[in-house]
């Protein structure tokens, strides 16, 4: 029993972790190191577990093939709020974003954000053209002719700046650009060093 | 003094201070200043590759190292007498200076240690990127406070590194495990069972993707490891073939 | 107590939409609807029934001001080995010590840090803006207007901490105030309190 308990956790902490994708069963099983009919067992556990709770506010759902934590319904008309309310920080998390992006790397494209952040930026780059921050400036070469994007002297004076060179430098860690690794570098770069460590697994 | 020091060990004159008290056991609150002294010039001797910039400042120490050790050895009492058996005044030592420094500085040192804890134990704890909003209704994007500065900005952009750093890797490492490495030996060992124990090294990655080819030449590279298989070429650029390895071999 | 209940599952919603960014008591206050003690107690029972239940992967914790969700210590190792590389290259000593004499004597200028470690600081000072730990909190009065530092939210949250009071306190300096070291009393106090803790050294 407490084994399943302790399993059944570590299936919700990774669903936590992975968010909107969710996970397969085949997934799990794989990042668990478990069987497939344990993990099974473990997943509607949590989904009694989630049900049977009036406390929670989460719940498990199958959705497209891959388990994923989601909001009970009942609470959507309440997270609505989330959206009226600017007390929540994530929208200004997400201009500033945008926003410190195009600071340090104008000019630059919406593609090229996009990338960067993971997810679609044009709402908050409309929302700060709008407030004058940013402007377009030109275009790129090419077939796309994409919007290359820059701040604004407004953008200067808002955050307090002399000039652009004034931006205190950024510190890019371990060079996390083409975050799309090689695959091939990296399995052969980890059998380099298990090669040199003697092969040990939890080494 | 034969031991050698690290320079990087260091972070700067008073960083060194303490060392040496740690080290030579002495009470800090009653520093025997000519050993001491000696011991930090040593110390600066062994560390000659210093910037000069940086050496400056232990220089700057050593200087003031000195200063309370020759205070010390003439200690001066204005308007009065020598007194051969003089009690040294303790309300003028020489050395609180110093000693208030040191203990000052060794306070944040030990603070830089217990933050450093503390940031291990929180790095156990992961957390989550933001659900999408939008599947509440439209997002409107809220008025930026007036308050932010450019330090706002760079708070924002670190997170977003963080949030990567969540992201990209884990889908990563869920499409690798897909499958592993023990599962493709496992076919590796069949396919030579099928070809009654030996087969061409080529034949084995006729089919696949590259991420297959590459984990099909680290199954191979396990096999040999534990000695499994063989694998032998009999002369240069011949055909690489791959054997089950029999006991004893 | 079911609309305790009730309370506590749409706060475990609201965070869980958050995610990182997380929520203060003051946020959760606007979104809910309801009393700060209202949620002050529903955060409460949300925390013991994370902690209660075997089965739970998550728990609540208090960062730099705001509640988040997070995922349980124990299965740190298990997401740690799906991550690869999940944390960021520990920091220097010297950023260490700099942040240790910014976060405790705040605001505070770089000259007087530079004289506490006895060495120039600017670099770290600036690897540590640049990491987003440390902000400007306004300048001194005076003719220099030397640049005040201070820590950030990121920090507290970074470290762990919920507020800067859960800084632990400093090392004791035994009880000398001026350190004009009254050697006698020194000594006295040393053997008192040895006599007290029977004379351990490594307590």
């Amino acid at each position: 029993m407490e084994v399943m308990e302790q399993l059944t956790g570590m299936i919700e902490s990774f669903l936590f972790i992975v968010g909107d994708e969710g996970l397969t069963t085949k997934q799990l099983t794989v990042l668990t190191e478990r069987e497939a009919v344990e993990v099974i067992e473990a997943l509607d556990l949590l989904h009694a577990s989630y049900e049977a709770r009036g406390t929670s506010g989460i719940t498990l759902k199958l959705l497209g093939g891959a388990y994923r934590l989601v909001t009970k319904s009942e609470f959507a008309e309440d997270l609505k709020r989330l959206l009226e309310n600017p007390s929540s920080k994530s929208m200004t998390q997400a201009s500033l974003e945008v926003l410190a992006i195009i600071a340090y790397k104008q000019p630059v494209t919406r593609v090229e954000i996009d990338d960067l952040r993971g997810v679609k930026s044009e709402g908050p780059i409309n929302t700060l053209i709008a407030k004058g921050l940013l402007t377009e400036k030109g275009r790129m070469e090419g077939s796309g002719r994409a919007i290359l994007y820059g701040t604004t002297a407004l953008f200067l004076d808002r955050f307090g700046l002399g000039s652009l060179d004034a931006l205190p430098p950024l510190l890019q860690e371990e060079a996390n650009e083409g975050v799309d690794t090689d695959l091939f570098m990296t399995k052969f770069q980890e059998a380099f060093a298990m090669e040199n460590d003697g092969g040990g697994e939890g080494s | 003094m034969s031991y050698k020091v690290k320079l990087e060990a260091f972070e700067g004159p008073l960083d060194l201070l303490l060392h040496l008290i740690n080290r030579l056991e002495i009470d800090i609150y009653d520093i025997p200043m000519a050993e001491l002294t000696q011991q930090y010039i040593e110390h600066l001797q062994t560390m000659r590759v210093l910037q000069l910039d940086e050496l400056s400042e232990y220089l700057v120490l050593a200087a003031t190292l000195i200063e309370i050790k020759s205070k010390m050895l003439l200690p001066v009492h204005e308007g009065e007498e020598f007194d051969d058996d003089m009690e040294f005044d303790m309300e003028d030592d020489p050395r609180d200076e110093l000693v208030a420094r040191l203990i000052e500085y060794r306070k944040y040192k030990e603070a830089a240690i217990n933050l450093k804890e503390s940031a291990d134990e929180r790095s156990d704890y992961f957390t989550r990127t933001p659900g999408d909003l939008s599947v509440f209704g439209e997002v409107i994007i809220s008025e930026m406070e007036d308050s932010l500065s450019v330090f706002d900005l760079i708070g924002a952009f670190q997170k977003m590194l963080d949030r990567k750093r969540l992201k990209a890797p884990l889908t990563a490492s869920i499409m690798k495990t897909e499958r592993s490495v023990g599962e493709k030996m496992n076919e590796i060992m069949a396919t030579l069972e099928r070809s009654s124990g030996v087969c061409d090294f080529h034949s084995l990655f006729e089919e696949g993707d590259r991420s297959d080819l590459v984990l099909t030449f680290l199954s191979l590279l396990e096999l040999m490891k534990r000695r499994n298989i063989l694998v032998e070429q009999h002369g240069n650029f011949d055909e690489l073939t791959v054997s089950f390895r029999r006991e004893g071999e």
